[in-house]
């Protein structure tokens, strides 16, 4: 049923570390003193897999939460079992939602057959935040846009340097004479950081975006990409090892001014506004043919098995309109999937770092997005573990495309998509 | 008076645990009606690589650490027992682990476990150069070398004994007195009594531990594998079956799959207890008053 | 040589002291039975001997040996627990052989011992049996064989034979005696049974709220008791104590008496009833023991005393009959000090 | 007639207290450090790079953790929370497990074997085989989002190793005990109550306390039955603080001082009980 | 009216059947001693009344009800364990006064009745003790106390003074015989020691291997023994047992024998020692008890013989001396069955 019961909250569940929930309480807050009589009840899991376990043990046991967050890499395996309601008809009969203010690639990273399942919160896309404080002080140029994958290597490479400031190789074994105490590059060696990559190369990260079958890394095109990007620890030992990872991971060690570049999504901006050592800025994603974006998105979905669905929509419109837009641009946390919020100064705020955040909204028009087959997470879990062996041990490029092939088919055999 | 145990073992356990079981044998994700499939989960568990590894894991965990463990709680027990100087403290100071909540435990370690920064590596490399231990040796990549990894999640369980530790004290303080006083008369050496009369004497309560420990291990593997490690070193090297399981089910929505390496866990652990049995059997007479 | 020597020996529980000085030797191969009334320490000398209770003072010598600090397993000696203290989950025949097997005899020899050992206490049928299903007089004489199968240079028992019935109790006296002149062990023996007192002891030491009251041969203890609390402990009804000046007058030919207040004490058995002049009584009860019947009697002036006499031929209850003693049958205290008068 | 008292014996040996108390400090070696680390590192300032060296006392010291602990994960109101469950469960759990333990111990062998097994197979089966059908469960009762699937498990003893101590504790009692209860006419539950109970409690004690623990951190059940973060209990408000970034380290340890506290004054009350009783 | 009927009651611990067909009456206010050697069954007899032993076969009456199917509270019995099953956790008074207590007796009144209970058997010092801390004799009397301080429609007292020295014995001996006389209760009583079987019993019922052997007064048990084996049970020394054809023929008018293998009986104190024209016998030992002294023979055929001689006019070791016994002293018993035979 859809009829709304008064007085029932609104379940709305999300995952994030506490200041990323506090960003959701002020959206609640603010919506129930907008709308009163309105109540939404925040349900908090902490990561991912907190959400993935209580959102699967709710909509078996039959209690489900009326709208979740999820990102589109995500969501396929709930789309593709109809426990999403599609949005199509109350979009079409919304007053307040118009699908032409909101980034198209968000929108169609949740169409699912055809129908609109859930409503993009966020287009973030990956960038480089670099420490320009430290570029001052080694005197190394700043990356400018349009800068290509051997520009970002060798600027890493004159940015790592020992504790007297020497630029070093970090490739030594561990327990060599001299470590370096800031690195050049962090980045994860990920199919979310390499998609871009390969596809600014001319590759394609799997055989079919619409269907696909396989990871399809075996074109010349994947394979320099891929290469370049095992090289960095290696070949070049710009990038911390996996030990030094362990210890502080890319973001800390960013934030602690001992790395020079990490790639990553507008996600840790949240973060590094709380950096008051240094100057940071961001820089787009280096190219190699043409400049390619990957897409980070995140939606409100409705469970099909919602009981409260009219309230739930209420509250999509609202979350999804300039003012809950706005709310959530504020924490810095996203790009802002609405056009207009997205240009405005909730988003591009000059007081607020990084002065650069027009570099997102520049690499909206080129992002892609990576499959939504439902067995995704299965692939990104597996390619993750070898990629990350592959970076750190230096296992032969063959039998890392390899592995990923023959290991990720069945994943994709099990798996639909939309 | 066995009514609210009984209840509470049907509702809250055997009948969820039958109900999961039988999704053993379906194909079911959580989200959509399950349907009916025979034993292709099982099939497929067989050629399943991260099944098998995550077994291998489980098996190679139980056959380490549980003899450790119940070991060293019945050292710690006997060590214990009696009062001394110290003892009281070193009591307390035993159980304390057991103390820490499982979820601050595993990041305790997390943090303990650091290669750079964690306290036991730094202590390792005390008086050693560059980075080296005094032997001039590398100090153990505990959350990045396989190895080293899952010694590092024994080394974590070894020191949550508590429970097993406070069960076997006062186990041993409730033997009777008087027959210890009786060995004392006949000289019988700390091994003799420690073989002849306690080990018989609290034999039912260490088989009873020594059981739930190697059913456990299962468990006790998930929170340090969920928190510490997640699975890794990759690919899978501290992958236990109750992350598979975890993961396939919850996870990657693979309910029925994940139900079918429940049970067959379950049944490797039925056999480990039936074999562990037969180990003990020798002692069952004990067992009847 | 002596076998056993407690030298001033004092224990406490806490803080209550229960031995006090306690002064004793055995000598190699004697038996010592220590008596006593229930509470007075017995038990607590046997521990003390065997190492399981510390002394506060004093020390303790086994076969020339200060073994005072010495443990339990290193004083050799052999026990038997009031409490039996068999090991609930070994068999009649490994709780036998468990002095043994611990001492590295090698196991079948130790369980042949053991087996011998339980014949002589007459359990070898129940050899494979815990010590749950056996009887109370069948754990105590496997408590019993425990202690008999070594050959240690003390053996302590603590009232091994209480749960035993009369025959079977003269049996295992006779073997006690034959294994103690076999193998000429010391041996510590508390009982509560005065046949087995006297019959087995070599000497008897009776203890009294943890002070050695008396030590001497069953002969001594029972002709010669050294205090009225000895006289009225060793017998059974006890020795009727008067007013030397009261009443009784005993017959026969009175010796010096000294000028303060004494008793005289004489045994049921040494009373004369129905002699032509004695002092009148009347009969309040009689209580007949096989052949033997005793006659509760009170004297005219109100005390009560105790007559043994044939079963048959023992007087009527109410009847009044008139008593009389020997001079020579009787004993001597001071009322004071309860201490005997010899005079 | 066995069993002068119960309890260690006394006996005078001062080389193995020795030993003992040598071994006793050993272990107070082995396993005191963790748990230092963990204070020291509670009170280290967040924000900061790890320190190259290890550091018993922090420099600066700072408390800072523990006010952005209490800040961020609501431990407060977790906490109470906690202490909820932590009332009602435990004691209802004890009771459960000591009379399942009582009967299981009179009862006739077959009826006792069979409720072994079935307890030995409910240690075996998983928690995460669990979730799915008591949330089914619990929602059918209408008990989701309310912290009584949390004190449910007391239903179990908590754990059904406990009901198992508790019965080889009963067992372990001399017969003839039971024996004179019987004669004197009272009934199982008083048996239980005036004799069985006051025999076991170093059992209790030790059980109370480990019930506690296993209560006061559980961490799965609260993850997948409650919604209301009004109603997060201790290690949930933990597991969000464990995703802070590194280097608020100090945080989430100090949240973690912050939930082990109470656990450890459990233990060191109910230690007393169970460890020096009869001492 | 019966106070307590066992009508064919048969019980076993497992496969081993202990009691065979027990037949036994006694009457409302009876005390029946029930002896027999370890591991006759005694405890059992008692167990089964109590109810804590399940019977295959009979019925046991209390009181005139049939309580073969009722449980044990519902018996209305109380009972002294052998092992005394005194709660360690409780105090002395606590132990006394539980059974009190659990019946709902006002707490004040329980203890009130405790601590007189406990005056009774002489450890109202003891009080605020645990079991762990008193001595084996202390721990026997509370566990009488406990027994005593209820009413109960019957008194199941196993040993219940084996661990007590003789003059608490005796004292508790007519404790027990006083309280038994106040109340009128009956009273089965296990014992090992004659001469309490003997004083107390109003019945003696003796057991062998879970039969019944004989039931009767003292008088009856001792004068007119059943068969050979209540004979030389009781007694102690043991009757004397010869061939009637043997080499020992008794003075006096002699009874017409009947045709078949007889024993003749006597106990040593029918001994006479020194008769004019006697058999003779050579001395082995003599045990010396007090007054008494026991002389172990062997006649010339090589039959033992014990005889009861004064201690003071005992032979010596190695002496011959001459004996003789009288006729009317004398018991008769067929060989082949064992029983008596009154000619
Ligand atoms: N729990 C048991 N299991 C098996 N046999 C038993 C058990 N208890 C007693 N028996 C056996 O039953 C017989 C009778 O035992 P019971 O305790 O009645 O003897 P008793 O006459 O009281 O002897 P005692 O004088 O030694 O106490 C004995 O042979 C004994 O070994
Ligand atoms: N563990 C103890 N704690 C305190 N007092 C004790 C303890 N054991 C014995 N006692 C007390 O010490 C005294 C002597 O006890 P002991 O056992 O030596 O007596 P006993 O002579 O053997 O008596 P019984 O003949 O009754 O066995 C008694 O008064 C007893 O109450
Ligand atoms: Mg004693
Ligand atoms: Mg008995």
């Amino acid at each position: 049923g859809s009829g709304s019961k008064a007085g029932a909250p609104v379940k709305l569940l999300v995952f994030g570390a506490p200041e990323e929930l506090g960003a959701y309480r002020t959206l609640i807050d603010a919506y129930q003193t907008a709308r009163p009589g309105e109540r939404v009840q925040l349900i908090e899991a902490s990561d991912r897999k907190d959400l993935l376990a209580r959102l699967a043990t709710s909509v078996a046991g039959g209690a489900p939460p009326d709208v979740f967050l999820m990102n589109y890499r995500f969501y396929g395996q709930f789309a593709a079992k109809g426990v999403v309601e599609p949005l199509d008809d109350r979009i079409a009969a919304s007053s307040v939602l118009d699908p032409a203010d909101y980034y198209p690639v968000a929108m169609e990273a949740f169409r699912w057959d055809g129908a609109q399942l859930c409503l993009p919160q966020n287009v973030s896309s990956l960038a480089v935040y670099y420490n320009r404080t430290l570029f001052t002080r080694f005197g190394v140029p700043e990356p400018v846009a349009g800068w290509t994958w051997n520009d970002l290597v060798g600027t890493a490479t004159l940015m790592t340097r020992d504790d007297r400031g020497l630029v070093i190789k970090g490739t030594e074994a561990e327990g060599a004479a001299r470590l370096p105490a800031v690195h050049g590059l962090g980045v994860e060696p990920s199919i979310i950081r390499l998609a871009p990559l390969v596809w600014s190369n001319g590759g394609e990260i799997v055989d079919d975006p619409q269907q696909p079958t396989r990871l399809a890394l075996e074109s010349p095109e994947a394979r320099e990409a891929l290469r370049n990007l095992i090289d960095l620890r290696l070949a070049y030992g710009v990038v911390p090892s996996d030990a030094e990872v362990e210890a502080e991971d890319d973001e800390s060690r960013f934030l602690n001014g001992r790395l020079a570049m990490l790639m990553t999504s507008r996600r840790a901006t949240t973060n590094f506004r709380t950096v008051t050592g240094f100057e940071w800025d961001v820089a787009p994603l280096p190219v190699y043919r043409q400049q390619v974006g990957v897409l980070h998105s995140d939606a409100y979905c409705m469970t099909r098995g919602s009981r409260n669905k009219d309230a739930a929509w209420r509250f999509m419109e609202y979350a999804m309109g300039e003012e809950g837009q706005r709310i959530i641009a504020a924490t810095g946390r996203t790009v802002p999937s609405h056009v207009e919020v997205s240009r405005s100064p909730a988003f591009l705020d000059p007081d607020q770092p990084p002065r650069n955040s027009q570099v997102f909204l520049d690499a909206i028009p080129t992002v892609r997005a990576l499959p939504t087959v439902s067995t995704w997470p299965e692939i990104e879990d597996l390619s993750y573990g070898i990629l990350e062996n592959a970076v750190h041990r230096g296992d032969k490029l063959d039998d890392v495309i390899r592995e990923l092939d023959t290991k990720s088919r069945p994943m994709f055999a099990r798996g639909e998509d939309g | 008076m066995l009514t609210p145990y009984l209840v509470g073992l049907l509702v809250l356990v055997l009948l969820p645990a039958l109900v999961t079981l039988g999704m053993a044998f379906t194909d079911y994700d959580l989200l959509r009606p399950p349907s009916w499939a025979g034993l292709d989960n099982f099939t497929a568990l067989v050629d399943d690589p991260i099944f098998r590894v995550a077994l291998l894991n489980s098996v190679v965990f139980a056959l380490v650490a549980v003899p450790l463990r119940v070991l060293l709680a019945l050292g710690l027990a006997l060590l214990l027992h009696r009062r001394a100087p110290g003892v009281g403290t070193a009591r307390t100071v035993a159980l304390l682990p057991t103390a820490v909540p499982e979820i601050a435990y595993g990041l305790l370690w997390l943090w303990l476990f650091n290669p750079l920064y964690g306290p036991i590596n730094q202590l390792l490399r005390v008086g050693g150069e560059h980075g080296l231990t005094a032997l001039g040796r590398t100090p153990p990549q505990w959350l990045t070398d396989p190895t080293s990894a899952r010694a590092g999640i024994i080394l974590m369980s070894l020191f949550t004994v508590g429970e097993t530790f406070v069960v076997l004290l006062a186990a041993r303080r409730a033997l009777p007195r008087d027959v210890y006083e009786m060995a004392a008369v006949e000289d019988a050496t700390g091994w003799d009594v420690f073989r002849r009369i306690t080990l018989p004497l609290m034999a039912p309560v260490l088989a009873l531990l020594a059981v739930r420990d190697a059913v456990a291990s299962l468990h006790f593997t998930f929170v340090p594998a969920f928190v510490v490690t997640d699975g890794g070193p990759p690919p899978y090297a501290t992958t236990y079956l109750s992350l598979f399981v975890y993961q396939t089910g919850f996870e990657y929505l693979r309910y029925g799959y994940a139900a079918a390496a429940t049970l067959v866990m379950m049944l490797l652990t039925l056999a480990a207890v039936l074999v562990q049995w037969r180990l003990i059997r020798r002692y069952r007479r004990f067992y009847q008053l | 040589m002596s076998g056993l020597v407690l030298d001033g020996v004092s224990a406490a529980y806490r803080d209550t002291t229960v031995l006090h000085e306690v002064r004793l030797t055995v000598s190699r191969g004697e038996l010592l039975v220590v008596l006593g009334p229930s509470g007075a320490g017995k038990s607590t000398v046997l521990r003390v001997v065997a190492g399981l209770e510390p002394v506060t003072a004093g020390r303790v010598h086994i076969a020339g040996r200060d073994v005072t600090e010495a443990r339990p397993g290193r004083r050799n000696v052999s026990m038997v627990f009031q409490s039996y203290a068999l090991f609930p989950h070994l068999t009649v025949v490994e709780n036998i052989a468990f002095g043994l097997e611990v001492r590295d005899t090698p196991r079948g020899e130790a369980r042949q011992r053991a087996r011998a050992a339980a014949e002589t206490v007459g359990c070898a049928g129940l050899l494979d049996r815990r010590p749950g299903q056996l009887s109370g007089g069948e754990r105590q004489r496997v408590a019993l064989a425990r202690a008999l199968v070594r050959e240690p240079d003390v053996f302590l028992l603590d009232e091994p034979l209480s749960n035993l019935d009369l025959a079977l109790r003269a049996e295992m006296r006779a073997e006690l005696r034959a294994l103690h002149d076999r193998i000429g062990a010391t041996m510590v023996h508390v009982t509560h049974d005065q046949t087995e007192a006297l019959v087995l002891a070599d000497r008897i030491a009776v203890l009294r709220d943890g002070r050695v009251e008396q030590v001497g041969t069953p002969d001594e203890i029972w002709r010669t008791p050294a205090s009225t609390f000895v006289a009225r402990f060793v017998g059974s009804p006890a020795m009727n104590l008067l007013p030397a000046d009261g009443p009784l007058r005993p017959g026969g030919e009175a010796p010096t008496l000294p000028d303060e207040p004494l008793e005289i004490g004489f045994r049921p058995e040494a009373v004369i009833l129905d002699a032509a002049e004695g002092t009148p009584a009347t009969v309040d009860r009689v209580e007949v023991i096989g052949e033997d019947a005793y006659a509760y009697l009170t004297l005219s002036a109100g005390q009560p005393v105790v007559a043994r006499v044939p079963a048959v031929r023992r007087p009527e209850r109410g009847a009044t009959v008139r008593l009389d003693v020997r001079w020579a049958d009787t004993h001597l205290f001071h009322v004071a000090s309860g201490r005997r008068c010899d005079p | 007639m066995r069993g002068r008292t119960r309890g260690p014996s006394p006996l005078p040996e001062r080389a193995a207290r020795l030993w003992r108390t040598l071994g006793a400090a050993f272990v107070i070696l082995v396993f005191v450090p963790p748990l230092l680390l963990l204070v020291a590192g509670s009170l280290t300032e967040p924000g900061l790079p790890p320190a190259p060296t290890p550091q018993l006392v922090p420099d600066p010291l700072s408390t800072t953790g523990y006010e952005r602990a209490l800040d961020l994960g609501g431990l407060l109101r977790a906490s109470l929370n906690s202490v909820l469950v932590a009332v009602v469960a435990v004691p209802l759990s004890v009771l459960v497990a000591s009379l399942a333990g009582f009967a299981l111990a009179r009862l006739a062998p077959r009826v006792t074997a069979v409720v072994v097994a079935a307890s030995l197979v409910a240690l075996m089966v998983p928690a995460t085989a669990l979730f799915v059908p008591r949330f089914a469960i619990f929602r059918f009762l209408g008990l989701t989002d309310t912290l009584v699937p949390l004190i449910a498990p007391a239903l179990l003893g908590t754990s059904p190793l406990y009901v198992l101590v508790y019965y080889l504790a009963f067992r372990a009692l001399p017969a003839e005990l039971y024996d004179a209860c019987l004669v004197e006419d009272l009934s199982p539950l008083r048996t239980w109550w005036r004799v069985g109970l006051p025999l076991v409690r170093p059992v209790t004690a030790g059980l109370t306390a480990l019930t506690f623990v296993l209560t006061w951190s559980n961490f799965l059940d609260p993850l997948i039955y409650v919604y209301d973060r009004n109603l997060f209990t201790l290690p949930l408000a933990l597991r969000s603080l464990s995703l802070l970034d590194p280097t608020n380290f100090p945080v989430f340890l100090a949240g973690a001082v912050i939930a082990t506290v109470p656990a450890l004054v459990v233990f060191a009350l109910a230690q007393r009980r169970f460890l020096h009783h009869g001492d």
